[in-house]
């Protein structure tokens, strides 16, 4: 129980982060803990279903549900590209615009 | 053994936003993942947990610094609006 | 980049077992944790520990970076190809078309190993990639 | 025939691999040609899968041969076929406008038949993982998309984009999570029958719904989740403005359509006839502010989302035909007014709308394209957007207040196209232009006359195409249609264009400007966008808790 909250707390975290930061990286940062926090809770929800590791070998039973596992290493392969393609627009935006700031970006980018 | 791990990852998040140096955040996002995996091979995901160990603590850190690299280390000063 | 000789040493020893490991994981993946995509990630990542120690350009006279590319594609339009393959065989898209092995043993998947290793060299090939341009980006 | 229904997905992306072959082959033009064979080939496959929907047949498919609750199923209803008719005709004026333009490289085209693929695969998927599969992956391909040009302004709104839905595809599969660890079953057809024993009255299971619809609704931008659209389908590329615009959005907005009604959650429907009216408000208004024309047409696709979703709103057969009525015509005008004004800047490299002026004479096609889709777009007989319009307004009879919201905004939008008419009907611009030639490419033509007489032949039988659409839609449930050339629309059509034009008076005075400047001035910054996401996914929980707890009636 005491981790489901924790859970929700590294949820909560994430969203501050993405809400709150300044730094474009930052942001990036917080999306990453955002969506592990998902996969943390999927796994740990699907993890009290049994005591084994779902790897079929004889004489093994009660194996935990392997479905959120299945799913939660897709949600990791596309945050994975997510990231990649943010931190390339960084680049893209950091060498116009020299600052990493969201706020004197969107001030910089009203002038134009 | 959860609760301690979780723990330890909301402090690395913490740090990791908080972090001027934007280096020592990545380095922290980094840790965050690897215990992340460690988290996952405890509740009996051994697939997610490689995934999450490669993809997470290898190939994401070295994109995050190259990136760091590639603008600026320190965080800027907010200014006020 | 500063040339280190210790990180230099052992990045030279360590990446040919990481890509061992990378292929175990991707050759064992019906049968223990890893599959495809893991062990795709663990070869690029020993690619990668190349870059970091001998810098981008030596690498990639070894792994030049047309070559990765067409691999990458042609990976990708083999998975296609396989998927097809079962729908030409009477079968459904991604069916099996292969004769099953004995349970525990490595060809026990029918056609997952070769899909596993198609997996594998697209995302070691990607991966790799993508850190080829986050390298040479100015 | 079953085997048809995975190839609408695979043969995109087959095709994209020869586009990324193209390099090796020079001078042949492949990644064009094959892009486009891939779009007919679709197209005939959806012929030939035409008559087993007709009869109302549901064509499934199930990918490895693993059945139902194990594996991965397509299902192809009457619509899924439509939506998927849809999409496959705009992608391909489309792709044959981006051929003319010249200016792509292979990826391009690969990228985009990924996003083709992606969207076939979110109409026809059948569970709900696979849709957030399919989600992220033409939404990726529409951040790539967006960003193509590579212009900085392009580039921070698709970061912007990514950013905020990424944040909303983190929610879908938060939904996902809660669904499936309370029920068991990701499969809609599982989550169908689930809700036919039990019945929605679970609170866990509304909070899932809240996560679905908050999470697609960033893509399909109803009024606070809309704030990404703007600058993302302004500063794209002309092609995919208009296939973002076009059906990106309706494509998002049809999946929730589906996730609402197989929930049976009827009390969230109806906070929709309030939301989709405060879009189609809001929009119009931020619209007929604008001076960037790119920039106003995205407006306007928020406001006609507001149209379509107020409809949905409603709720009786009548007003989802006529929701999916104008769907269907907006994709088909919005993304040729895109072209239309896509042509003008190749021509000119001027976007400003006060700027450019007089190009009737000099663009007679595009003129004429314009005035089609204009006259679409405002409602008047007898184009498309008239008949849905009608419909849309006879099915709100009981709603008087949201019904006067919807005429307003119909009035702003005539007003707004007047303004935006200006840059074929004023004065020409006194910068000097003798070096423009503007002469537009005929592949460019095609594909704009092409999509003239779409919007034409859809608006001319309204009573034949509403038929249609009764049988795909909702399965022939509407008893009598109403007219739609009655006295009462054709009274209120007019009073709508004769108050637009009084508007437009006001706006071109010095006070209309000014209160034009002040509205255009009004920006949410990133992080308010964001912070704004997560208060509309809180108020969304509340409202559902309220209703739960049945302190209100809708």
């Amino acid at each position: 129980m005491i981790a489901g909250y924790l859970i929700i707390g590294l949820f909560i975290l994430g969203i501050w982060g993405m809400v709150k930061k300044d730094n474009l990286i930052k942001k990036v940062i917080a999306l990453n803990i955002f969506n592990s926090s998902i996969v943390i809770f999927f796994i740990y929800l699907g993890s009290r279903t049994g005591s084994t590791a779902p790897i079929m070998e004889r004489g093994i039973k009660d194996i935990v549900d392997p479905l959120p596992q299945a799913l939660m290493l897709t949600a990791i392969v596309i945050g994975i590209s997510l990231t990649a393609l943010a931190l390339s627009f960084i680049i893209k935006i950091y060498r116009r615009h020299k600052t990493l700031s969201i706020y004197k970006i969107q001030k910089k980018s009203e002038h134009e | 053994m959860t609760e301690t791990i979780l723990i330890l990852l909301i402090i690395l998040g913490i740090l990791s936003l908080e972090f001027k140096d934007l280096l020592n955040a990545v380095i922290c996002l980094a840790i965050f993942s690897l215990l992340c995996s460690l988290l996952f091979y405890y509740l009996h995901a051994p697939d997610v947990a490689i995934a999450e160990a490669a993809v997470g603590a290898g190939v994401a850190t070295v994109i995050f610094v190259l990136t760091i690299n590639k603008t600026r280390r320190k965080e800027e000063v907010e200014e006020e609006e | 980049m500063k040339e280190s000789e210790i990180v230099d040493m052992i990045s030279r020893k360590l990446a040919p077992y990481i890509l061992l490991f990378g292929l175990y994981l991707i050759s064992f993946g019906h049968l223990s944790p890893g599959g495809g995509f893991q062990g795709g990630v663990v070869l690029a990542s020993a690619v990668i520990l190349l870059c970091l120690s001998k810098g981008v350009t030596q690498v990639q006279k070894l792994f030049p970076t047309e070559k990765i590319s067409l691999l990458e594609t042609s990976a990708f339009f083999l998975f296609l190809l396989i998927g097809i393959v079962g729908l030409l065989a009477g079968k459904f898209f991604l069916e099996n078309f292969l004769p099953l092995g004995e349970a525990g043993e490595v060809p026990s998947g029918g056609f997952i190993f070769f899909l596993n290793i198609i997996i594998g060299l697209k995302v070691g090939a990607g991966i790799s990639l993508i850190c080829f341009y986050f390298f040479r980006e100015k | 025939m079953n085997n048809l229904v995975i190839l609408i997905v695979i043969i995109p992306l087959i095709a994209s691999f020869f586009c990324l072959i193209d390099k090796y082959i020079p001078h042949l033009q492949l990644a064009q040609i094959v892009s486009i064979g891939a779009t007919l080939i679709c197209m005939a496959l959806l012929a030939v899968l035409f008559p087993p929907i007709f009869r109302g047949d549901v064509v499934s498919y199930s990918v490895g041969g693993w059945k139902e609750p194990l594996g991965i199923s397509l299902h192809m209803d009457g619509f899924a076929w439509i939506s998927s008719c849809m999409s496959m005709v705009v992608a391909l004026f489309a792709l044959i406008f981006a051929w003319a333009e010249k200016e792509h490289g292979n990826l391009f085209y690969f990228v985009f038949l990924i996003f083709i693929a992606g969207m076939q695969g979110v109409t026809l998927t059948g569970d709900i993982f696979n849709m957030f599969v399919f989600f992220e992956i033409f939404s990726i391909a529409s951040y790539i998309l967006i960003a193509y040009e590579g212009k900085t302004k392009s580039i921070l709104a698709s970061f912007n984009y990514l950013l905020i839905s990424s944040l909303g595809m983190g929610f879908f599969l938060l939904g996902i999570v809660i669904l499936y660890q309370h029920t068991g079953v990701l499969s809609l057809n599982d989550i169908a029958n689930l809700m036919s024993k039990a019945g929605n009255s679970d609170f866990t299971l509304n909070l899932a719904l809240i996560c679905f619809v908050v999470g697609i609704g960033i893509k399909a931008a109803f009024i606070p989740l809309h704030i990404w659209l703007p600058d993302a389908h302004a500063f794209a590329p002309h092609p995919v403005s208009a296939i973002l615009s076009g059906i990106a959005i309706k494509v998002s907005f049809l999946a929730i359509w589906r996730i609402i009604l197989l929930f049976q959650a009827f009390d969230i429907e109806h906070i929709f006839l309030w939301v989709g009216a405060f879009t189609a408000f809001l929009g119009v208004i931020w619209a007929v502010a604008q001076v960037d024309s790119k920039k106003l047409l995205a407006y306007h696709s928020i406001s006609q989302i507001g149209f379509i979703v107020v409809s949905f709103g409603v709720g009786r057969p009548l007003a989802l035909d006529a929701s999916y009525y104008h769907l269907l015509n907006h994709a088909f005008f919005k993304s040729l007014l895109f072209l239309c004004i896509g042509s003008v800047i190749y021509a000119t490299g001027q976007r400003h709308i006060h700027k450019l002026g007089a190009l009737r004479k000099k663009m007679p096609t595009v003129f004429f394209s314009f005035l089609v889709g204009m006259l679409a777009i405002c409602g008047i007989p007898p184009f498309d957007g008239y008949a849905s319009k009608a419909l849309i307004s006879i099915s709100l009879n009981k709603h008087p207040v949201v019904y006067f919201f919807i005429f307003l905004s119909s009035i702003i939008t005539v007003t707004s196209f007047l303004k935006l008419s200006g840059i074929f009907t004023g004065k020409p611009n006194k910068e000097k232009t003798s070096f423009i030639s503007y002469k537009i490419p005929a592949k460019m033509r095609l594909s704009l006359v092409a999509l003239s007489i779409i919007c034409l032949a859809t608006g001319i039988a309204p009573h034949f195409w509403i038929r249609t659409l009764d049988t795909f839609v909702t399965g022939r449930k509407l008893d009598i249609i109403p007219t739609v050339y009655s006295l009462h629309q054709l009274v209120a059509t007019l009073l709508m264009v004769g108050l637009g034009f009084a508007l437009y008076l006001f706006i071109r005075s010095s006070p209309g400007k000014k209160t034009l400047r002040f509205i255009r001035g009004f920006r949410l910054g990133l992080n308010n966008s964001i912070l704004l996401v997560v208060v509309t996914f809180l108020i969304f929980i509340l409202l559902s808790w309220i209703v739960a707890k049945g302190f209100v009636q809708f």
